[in-house]
């Protein structure tokens, strides 16, 4: 970590949710994540370094020092912000569906029907939502992403709640037995997470989140990991994530 | 009992213990195996019982072959009661269950008369007092006469015994021949491994001199004693006098 | 301080002595809590214990789950370990080869990819779709590898002059092995299988990956929900020790019951 | 297909029964590999190869630091474990109970709860920071209690009369462990402990959670980040397996030499 | 050698084995215990021995109280050879070893001095063939032979044996014997338990009986089987020459 003879700004985030963080194919962090936090490195005048950590395990870092910011495509709720301070929101997304390709399903609604299961990914905003909002049917906390859709696909889940975009990106990956409903039924916006009592370095990160934006960063970032998300998102005529 | 061993041999590993040995008894009420340490006298004696085969050869009781079929030898083993000569009792049970076990599980005695039966052998045999210890509590000749009381407990057909007084002093011993005496009165056959020759001699009708892996000579007891005609034997029988 | 030592003829039950195991344990009891408090003194941490009371009713539901899920694995796991030993050394060579295949790819891949595949690709294609049938069903398969292996070795440990010694009296092999090699075995075997035990346990826990809501995973929900990053650990670790505390403290008894000396 | 049956007496190097061994072996395999085939074929899955071999780079780096961090531990835990299973047979009976509340409480908790408790909470407080050394650290600490207990049964495994015997020719407490306990306990113990060292193996996987990149978090990432299911678990399995099944062989080799009969 | 016991007493939980013994012996150069089995000869040598701890009584030897203090009963330990009823080699190790290893490790002899003295022992006991051999593949007597062979071989100032010959035949006993009375010669001092009178008679100077954990009679040699006093012992010996 660091300490104050040493200025590298030490961000955490899961490598586990492309194209946003990842790994390349030489085990580097990548995605819009690392690219967003090199730039903030460098507009703040110093050198980055990026920490794998399991998102289950990044407040804790955050709160015990380990790290200085989290970028990890995490959701600024009101409970986290209890516990950390946001900044301004980076990005907006919502809450959508996958459902299996010969199910009826069009809305949330339909999925929470007494007898159905709906899958979600452990510790997501989806997560949450069902906790607090699915009445009716079964809510199956999933750990991996990928599980989930397996058990849409296998039939054992009705429906996967998760964000619009990687809906998306797994309806690609299982056209034939999967078909997404990208409407989002909830929204909810992206920050980057920063320690509370820190309030110069929230007032700088606005500051570069705003300037990079205006910039047209963000529109460059768009357009080199997710192009075809873009593209596909301007079709069905929802409003893009930045 | 008509006993014959055809070129019988076993062996561990590398090692020949027995090397086609060749024994021939008519009508034998108690036999007994004498011979150096290391001939193979508990390895016949562990050939006979079934309990283990050899590698070649043919033992024959009673004019029956030896079984090779698993089922017949179990037969086989139930009629007889065999005393080791490291007892081999088990240690995780008392002298008592060691001698009930095989009583209830075997020879379908129940719980009480299984009971009444070890502790009968075991009152003749002093042990009462220590019925309830283990194994590795009780003394080495304790541990022997608990072994003795096993094997006799099911009234056995035939009786092998490895030494089965090396561990007992003479009062004890004396004891023990008793009861061989009057089991082999009431027609239980039996096969006795000892070096203690007065042993040999009062029990039993014939001997075999077993050494090297074969008998080197078997007859009648008293032929045996009185006219050996190996000069092993005859070294044999001189260092008992002698001593 | 003489109390504390014991001496090697010294009798279980003496007064000294007993009154010296109770102080040596609250002596190495107190040592680690310090350990602990100074630990956490010197944490910097705003501690919100309201919220895991709050959540209490998931801490107790998990709990039960994992007990439920782990008491049907650990009686399945030990079927199958005990047939497994048995089968690895039949006198029938494919069955053989088969049961030591199981034993050691299971014990030798990672439980989570055995989780995974079993649930997703071989229920599936029995339809199989129970996921605490399936769960369980894993975990036994899991856990009876390495039970397998346990009782394996207790049975080599029988000598050799016990199995003639069984033969001797008349013993069919099962008698052998029910009255002479199993009670031994057993007593040989107790330290590691409740050991086995215990992992069985805390192995259930990665039941959650397929949506089984157990205790780790409630309690991690509990952490999520309330973003503490350690106060329900707490209760997470002292649920675990009230199932496996039990185990071990049994296998002692156990043992010392069994004991013999050989 | 006598040669796929062995008889009691059979040496172990008869051509015969060297057939019926590679050709039972086979036959085991293929039915088990049939049976994995039929699951996968009757799974309705849309596999993608290509992306899992792109990552080749991430799964050798994740592999290699399994094997460092394994291979450190491993050697930490069977040390951690001596000394424990030393330590809870000591006269001095504060450092006893110190020892047995370490094994029961560490045996009897999750290693999730323990990673963060002691990377966050103990190694903070005394200001360990490399994650590699804390990691390696907190694995041999939870195997190290379950090898104390698998050398504890093994040392009581020596019956007494071995002990009384190397009393009688002047042997030293040492030496009567170094020759006459240890040897027999090692052999007993043989079989757990290797199962133990493919467990601690396998568990290095929690090190994730402290974000050290191992095999089975950048297996997983690849899996996320290709949107694969099934695809990266084999090559994680494969990678365990190459580390286990020596494990697992060299200790029936071991097993083998160091056999006795009591 | 000077051996006294006083008021040796010796409990295995509830059972006292040893319940007051006494013995007093001024000098002789080798004693031999006699008595009924589970009398407690066993337990008396493991005292002597310094292997178990009366739990009362004085046991002294040559004038020296045995010590308490375990570095001291080490170097004690190490001045004496004993041979168990039970052989209690270690199994793991084959013949050879389990002679070499307390010649190199507690004695000091490098690897080839240990080896040669222990071939020169098992060659002498005609096991030179089986020193490869561990325990379980030995047979009885050649057991025996080498836990005879184990405690000779470092010459020791005081030999402890337990049945030695229990398991040998004559011939074999004879040779052992002969060892023994070399030894004795040489000043080695020893005290045998055994069930064998001949043996007694020809070895020992001074005898003990002992029965029900006391010694009930002692004396030398000629007194005790000439002229026994107690009924007990009388009747001991009468069924030793009845058989
Ligand atoms: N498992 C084994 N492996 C190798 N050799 C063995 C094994 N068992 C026995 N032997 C050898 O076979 C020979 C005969 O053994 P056996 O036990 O039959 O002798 P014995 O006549 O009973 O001797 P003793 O009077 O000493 O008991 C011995 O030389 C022994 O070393
Ligand atoms: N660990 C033990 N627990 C209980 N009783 C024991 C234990 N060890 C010995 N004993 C008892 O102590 C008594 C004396 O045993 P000891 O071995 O000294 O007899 P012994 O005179 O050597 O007999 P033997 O001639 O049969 O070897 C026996 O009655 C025995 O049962
Ligand atoms: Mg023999
Ligand atoms: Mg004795």
């Amino acid at each position: 970590s660091s300490g104050p003879e040493d200025n590298t700004l030490v961000v955490g985030m899961e490598l586990s949710y492309p194209p946003f963080e990842m790994s390349d194919e030489n085990n580097e962090p990548a995605g819009v994540s690392v690219d967003l936090a090199k730039e903030l490195g460098k507009h703040l005048g110093r050198p980055v370094r990026i920490e794998n950590i399991a998102f289950a395990g990044l407040i804790s870092s955050l709160k015990t020092g380990k790290i200085d910011l989290i970028i990890s495509s995490m959701t600024a709720t009101e409970e986290r912000a209890q516990s950390i301070d946001f900044s301004t929101p980076y990005l907006e997304t919502g809450l959508c569906l996958l459902v299996s390709k010969q199910s009826d399903i069009n809305s949330i609604v339909d999925a929470d029907k007494s007898g159905n299961a709906i899958a979600v990914k452990q510790g997501t905003t989806g997560h949450l939502y069902a906790i607090d909002h699915v009445k009716h049917a079964t809510v199956l906390p999933l750990e991996k992403e990928t599980s989930a859709v397996v058990e849409v696909t296998q039939g054992k889940a009705d429906a996967f709640i998760y964000d619009q975009m990687s809906t998306f990106r797994n309806w690609k990956r299982h056209p034939d037995t999967t078909r997404p409903i990208l409407k989002p039924f909830k929204t909810e916006h992206w920050a980057i997470g920063i320690r509370k009592g820190n309030q110069e370095l929230v007032n700088s990160v606005n500051a570069f989140l705003t300037k990079f934006k205006a910039d047209g960063g963000f529109e460059e970032l768009g357009d080199r990991y997710l192009s075809e998300e873009k593209k596909a998102f301007k079709e069905l005529g929802y409003p893009f994530l930045f | 009992m008509n006993l014959s061993l055809k070129n019988v041999s076993k062996r561990y590993g590398e090692f020949s213990a027995l090397k086609g040995l060749n024994l021939e008894l008519d009508s034998s009420r108690c036999l007994t195996l004498i011979g150096p340490s290391g001939g193979g006298k508990s390895t016949t004696l562990r050939l006979i019982a079934g309990l283990e085969k050899a590698d070649s050869g043919q033992i024959s009781l009673n004019g029956q072959l030896l079984a090779n079929d698993e089922r017949k030898l179990l037969e086989y083993r139930k009629s007889i009661g065999v005393v080791f000569q490291a007892y081999n009792l088990f240690p995780h049970l008392d002298a008592l269950t060691n001698i009930t076990l095989p009583l209830e599980k075997v020879h379908g005695f129940n719980k009480t008369a299984a009971q009444s039966r070890a502790n009968e052998l075991l009152d003749r045999l002093q042990l009462s007092e220590h019925s309830h210890k283990k194994p590795s509590e009780l003394s080495g000749g304790q541990n022997q006469r608990v072994a003795i009381a096993r094997a006799l407990a099911h009234d056995p057909a035939l009786l092998l015994f490895d030494e089965p007084t090396s561990a007992l002093d003479p009062n004890m011993s004396a004891e023990v021949l008793d009861v061989i005496e009057e089991l082999i009165q009431d027609g239980t056959d039996c096969i006795v491994v000892t070096h203690q020759m007065s042993f040999a001699k009062r029990v039993s009708d014939s001997i075999a001199f077993i050494t090297n892996g074969e008998v080197a000579e078997y007859g009648s007891s008293s032929d045996i004693f009185d006219t050996p005609n190996t000069p092993e034997l005859r070294n044999f029988l001189e260092q008992e006098l002698k001593y | 301080m003489k109390g504390l030592l014991i001496q090697e003829g010294d009798q279980p039950n003496q007064p000294t002595r007993n009154l010296g195991v109770v102080l040596s344990f609250a002596l190495a009891l107190s040592f680690l809590c310090l350990l602990a408090f100074a630990a956490f003194a010197s944490l910097d941490y705003n501690w919100n214990w309201s919220s895991v009371y709050k959540y209490r009713t998931k801490f107790i539901e998990g709990w039960l789950v994992t007990v439920g899920v782990s008491a049907a694995a650990l009686i399945t796991s030990c079927l199958i370990g005990g047939i497994s030993a048995l089968a690895t050394r039949s006198r029938f060579l494919p069955l053989r080869y088969l049961f030591k295949i199981y034993v050691e790819v299971t014990r030798g891949t990672p439980l989570l990819v055995q989780m995974l595949m079993i649930f997703y690709v071989f229920a599936d294609a029995i339809h199989l779709e129970n996921r605490y049938i399936v769960g369980i069903l894993i975990l036994s398969l899991f856990s009876g590898a390495y039970v397998s292996e346990i009782f394996r070795a207790g049975i080599e440990s029988v000598g050799s002059s016990q199995l003639l010694s069984a033969k001797s009296i008349g013993f069919t092999p099962y008698q052998t092995f029910r009255y002479v090699v199993f009670p031994q075995a057993l007593r040989r075997s107790l330290p590691a299988l409740a050991g086995q035990f215990a992992n069985l346990i805390k192995d259930s826990s990665l039941l959650s990956i397929i949506a089984i809501s157990e205790f780790t995973l409630n309690a991690q929900e509990v952490n999520t929900s309330t973003l503490s990053a350690f106060e329900s650990f707490f209760p997470l670790a002292i649920g675990y020790l009230i199932l496996t505390l039990p185990i071990f403290h049994l296998s002692r008894r156990l043992e010392k019951q069994l004991a013999f000396d050989s």
